[in-house]
């Protein structure tokens, strides 16, 4: 158990995961003598050498279908997109081809291709470079979606991601990387689609992922003060998608908020919310509140950048309301 | 528009391959041949359904191609596949139970016509998103070259798919890190109706090599002996380390692109004139008058290829459907 | 007023428009020469020419980038996808660029550019060929989408496509293009983000849009003969989406069913739910039901793909649970 | 790397280009060096944030291409396009008030370094997915010639776009309807930390233009008039109706890639021997020695300059910043 970052704990994972099995290489955009744009893969280059640590051109599309035939090849590949505003360019190979073709071909192949790619805002880097794009990937059936918070969350997630079968779409947030936390050093594996109950209350639920549980970690904070005892949630992955936990809380608390960055419309808590309001009606006696980015792309200006994004203020605001 | 031929390839090749083997790739060429009219016939009486887009004319290509190739070289393909699946060495009965959407089918009814798969065979599939196959065939040759393995990988594709970004970015990838993959592109001229001159700048569509500085040739895909000849060179060279290859074999389909296409845009006097230049026919003519077959032996081939066609379509109809209750099994391994 | 097809009322829209204004051209694969792999452009270019009617390659990210500069330029360009399978090769054009661009550059351009594409399945098409993909439009601020169900609505919501300033998704239906009805002559423009209530009742409201329209409807017809009165409402559009008339009907009927095409899980009926939820959360007396696809790639065989596909047996079948 | 250079063409422009033309050729590099400058010391105080990618020691290529433009020509741009919008004749006030990320910036603060827009200058954007321009510059040049106008678009890009599809795509288009586009790759041999050579098969971008079948010309890029020159010649073309052409503009930027980039990939002897060739000196150096300017004039323009740029830098720092109730004003427009 050591106390090491974000990034820390993703570099950790690779090691080991490369270390233990030979099948296992990363590519994609400086990735290799750069360390990676977020120094994710920094050092992987000198240890295991050009074969396993592949820098690639500036071409997402076949970045990301290299990825999946040398998966279907034998390997595990791991291909890093720069960013998730550039893996648009590489959906199709994403949701046409990694994703449907162990079931068009009838379970004759499997494609276990790990795409990690970081997201998110709150730099300043504009409409382009500001997206959260995991309601794509959620809505994309034969694609798992792990989407980690915590360092040691980011080191078990990937590891097990390396393990099993299908392709995973890996969303690490460009805020998280310097974050740190413990991390169990060696052997650590986090099994897929179980959420995480950060912390435990009576009065409301608050369910999120990525950067989003922090910002609802500082406002349960908030709320104790004004004598709100919230539930906080950590889904760590969308597909599978852990409702269950999700439900028990509710049905103690009684009310929910679920907290995201992407765009409101048409996010990922809109299908959360859906689930629960599915599966806890009769428990529910205010409807889900979504706390989520504004419904425009991401502006350059710090003020107006902050003032689009979600905020441990706007989630104390709104449990408040629903008290 | 001038062939830039090769003849003494083809005339070596027509050297090299004994007699068997130019008899196996006479039966293969039936073979498909049959196949592909029995399918358009079970798709007018309704058996087949969805899209079914014919290989009839172009039988050549695959053939040709994958007789220069090893058994355990892959095969990655589009959505106008039966030919490439069957010339890698499926059966029909596996193929056509396919286009039946049966669970006998060689994905097991779930792909249909457009995602025939069998990694026995490594046939890695039929793709049917113009330009989709191209990465992954890269794919397969990092895959390949990583574990230090000897296969090579063939990848088909047709001309309407050059103006796709993702042509660019295999051959680029491929060219740059020497992956073991020729990239052979089915030049029939048309990429559905539109004439192939209205998609791309360059009609010498091997030409695209060049920048990538890796060898790029033009073959009479009409010819099953030269596209055989020019495969055979780039299947070695890609063996031998010294990367990927373009190879555009020109070639016609006799139908329409799907068989709900009318073929309006082309003119009876094309056709009339490519259907002159059928490579069966042509193959058979060689045969006969310069490696003394007599008409006896194919006339038997063609007859063993009837029955297995015949046999192909009685096991399509009477294989059972898929379970309803597996309809959403495959989707993950885990 | 005449009976003419969903085809025939968009291609007359587009004769309409072109006549109308010079600015209007239609570019794709396909819709010259052999008049759309659908006929929806079927003799345009004869009337039109080849200025107006443009056969491009198979080049989906450039078709639609083309059209992004050529709005940019003055145009009004329409760019028909072939299928909206194929719009994932251009959607960095769709979602980084024509709905960024004119907030990122401050309001200083616009991007009138209308996206012509089918989706949807049973046809046997497999699972690269039968996909709705309207959740991932819907999760683009500053992209309109209109979705029409009816003839008429194809021609009036075209016709306003091409007479707004934004960016707008259109999307059609395989399934739709034969199908008659009734089509104002002339000048016929539907506004954007009016839902149309098809059919009044007072027991549930169904909600849906595109060809899962007519499963409604027919749903509504069986279940009358069981007592149960069905209102059916039209969204026509997802964005704007106009959930104000949705929420009337719910405060009205207690009960709601949302059913589309798209993946049930992350789809639009998500956020339509969740809508509901939060504007009518005291009026329901039932969680909102979503009747959708599976969540797995479209099977070719047909047995496999109708179990697969929403149906009015399924509307039905939900509906009387809820009685 | 050998450069094929084409003295005669930069030589024919030294002669071409009156006093005054040539006067403001040089005050707009120096407007553009001194601007990129102020920006990097803008940003270690905290004044700009976020990406910053500058544009230092590349000046000949916006300013020689730029200056064979007309007003009325069309110019898009990437992430590193301050100085492409400043030669395209924007007020550096307007641009370092973007940068600080003001209400009164050319973008209205909501775009910042990577996005400057000015439909009135004709600057048509800097866009900040790799490759991305090249199709919006497509339909650009396509809206000109639907509209029968005289107007030619430049497309700036760096050799990192050269393998996304988009290039190809794009090229493919212009070059299939005759496009009045002139594609300018900025080749300043990275794509952030990566060497061309390892993420391209052809180090000599031009060449790409070939198999399009149009021209293709490799410049100095450090070298303004040259690079004036071959734009002034794909201009004529383009304007005529003759086509798109590809040129390759050799250059360096004599900065990391963005702010935050030390630069760690670059040997400090490669760098220097790139100083060296400071276009800007070079320019100044030709302008005293060949056109007989004397110190006193350019010594005044530079300190014209000078106080240009402190006046933007105080027209940013004093200018409000966006109103909050504003965040979702132009997300539509209707
Ligand atoms: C990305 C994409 N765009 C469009 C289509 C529709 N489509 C299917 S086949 C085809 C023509 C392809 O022609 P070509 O590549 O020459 O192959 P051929 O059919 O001639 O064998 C088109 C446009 C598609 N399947 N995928
Ligand atoms: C599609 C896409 N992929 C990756 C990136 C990240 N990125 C930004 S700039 C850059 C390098 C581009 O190099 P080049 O085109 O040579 O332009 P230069 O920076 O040298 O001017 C990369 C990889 C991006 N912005 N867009
Ligand atoms: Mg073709
Ligand atoms: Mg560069």
């Amino acid at each position: 158990m050591a106390e090491i970052s974000y990034r820390e704990a993703l570099n950790q994972a690779l090691r080991e995961e490369m270390d233990r099995d030979e099948r296992v290489f990363i590519m994609g955009e400086e990735v290799g003598y750069f360390g990676g744009a977020f120094k994710v893969t920094d050092g992987l280059l000198a240890v295991y050498g050009e074969k396993r640590v592949r820098d690639t051109p500036i071409s997402e599309l076949v970045i990301v279908g290299a990825g999946v035939g040398a998966a279907m090849g034998g390997l595990r590949p791991i291909v890093e997109l720069m960013t998730v505003n550039f893996s648009l360019l590489a959906i199709d190979q994403i949701v046409n081809h990694a994703a449907k073709m162990r079931y068009m071909f009838g379970g004759k192949t499997k494609v276990p291709l790990v795409i990690r790619t970081p997201q998110g805002a709150g730099h300043q880097l504009g409409a382009q470079h500001s997206q959260s794009l995991e309601a794509y990937f959620l809505h994309c059936p034969g694609l798992r979606v792990a989407i980690p918070a915590t360092p040691a969350d980011a080191k078990g997630l990937l590891k097990s991601a390396l393990r099993q079968e299908d392709p995973v779409m890996f969303l690490e947030h460009e805020s998280l990387y310097s974050v740190k936390g413990e991390v169990p050093d060696g052997e650590h594996l986090v099994p897929f689609g179980k959420a995480n109950v950060m912390r435990e209350g009576k009065d409301v639920t608050i369910v999120s992922y990525s950067k989003c549980v922090y910002d609802s970690m500082h406002a349960a904070e908030a709320l104790e003060n004004d004598g709100v005892d919230a539930e906080v949630i950590d889904l760590r992955m969308l597909n599978p998608l852990d409702i269950g936990t999700v439900v028990e809380s509710v049905k103690k608390t009684g009310k929910a908020i679920v907290v995201y960055e992407g765009w409101k419309t048409g996010g990922a808590g809109a299908e959360i919310a859906a689930q629960i309001y599915e599966a806890a009606f009769d428990h529910l006696d205010a409807p889900v509140e979504r706390v989520a980015t504004l419904d425009q792309p991401i502006p350059y200006n710090k003020h107006l950048e902050k003032a689009a994004l979600p905020s441990a203020a706007d989630i104390v605001k709104v449990a408040e309301r629903m008290m | 528009m001038a062939l830039e031929r090769d003849k003494h390839v083809a005339q070596r090749a027509l050297l090299t391959l004994d007699e068997a083997q130019l008899l196996d790739v006479y039966r293969k060429m039936v073979t498909i041949r049959r196949f592909e009219e029995k399918a358009a016939e079970m798709y007018t009486k309704g058996k087949i359904t969805g899209f079914c887009h014919l290989y009839a004319g172009e039988e050549a290509v695959a053939v040709g191609a994958i007789q220069a190739l090893y058994d355990k070289d892959y095969v990655v393909s589009t959505y106008r596949e039966h030919g490439h699946c069957i010339a890698k060495g499926a059966e029909p009965r596996a193929v056509m139970a396919e286009l039946f959407g049966k669970e006998t089918g060689i994905s097991h009814g779930r792909g249909g016509s457009m995602h025939l798969f069998d990694p026995v065979l490594r046939f890695m599939g039929g793709y049917a998103i113009v330009g989709g196959g191209l990465p992954i065939a890269a794919g397969l040759g990092l895959s390949v070259m990583y574990k230090e393995e000897q296969e090579i990988v063939a990848c088909f594709f047709g001309d309407g798919a050059l103006p796709q970004g993702a042509f660019h970015e295999s051959l680029n990838m491929a060219a740059l890190w020497n992956l073991p993959v020729v990239f052979i592109c089915e030049n029939n001229f048309y990429g559905m109706g539109t004439l192939v001159q209205n998609a791309i700048s360059q009609e010498h569509l091997y030409k695209f090599a060049e920048p990538y500085k890796i060898p790029g040739v033009r073959v009479d895909g009409m010819d099953v002996l030269e596209v055989y000849g020019a495969v055979t060179e780039a299947a070695a060279r890609a063996r031998e380390g010294d990367g990927p290859s373009l190879i555009e074999a020109v070639t016609y389909r006799f139908r329409g692109h799907s068989m709900s296409d009318p073929v309006e845009y082309r003119s009876k006097r094309e056709e009339r004139i490519w259907l002159e230049r059928d490579p069966i026919k042509n193959l058979r003519k060689k045969l006969l008058t310069e490696r003394g077959q007599d008409e006896t032996t194919l006339k038997q081939i063609e007859a063993e290829v009837e029955d297995v066609i015949e046999d192909a379509v009685r096991f399509a109809d009477e294989s059972p459907e898929p379970r309803l209750e597996d309809v959403s099994k495959h989707v993950y391994v885990d």
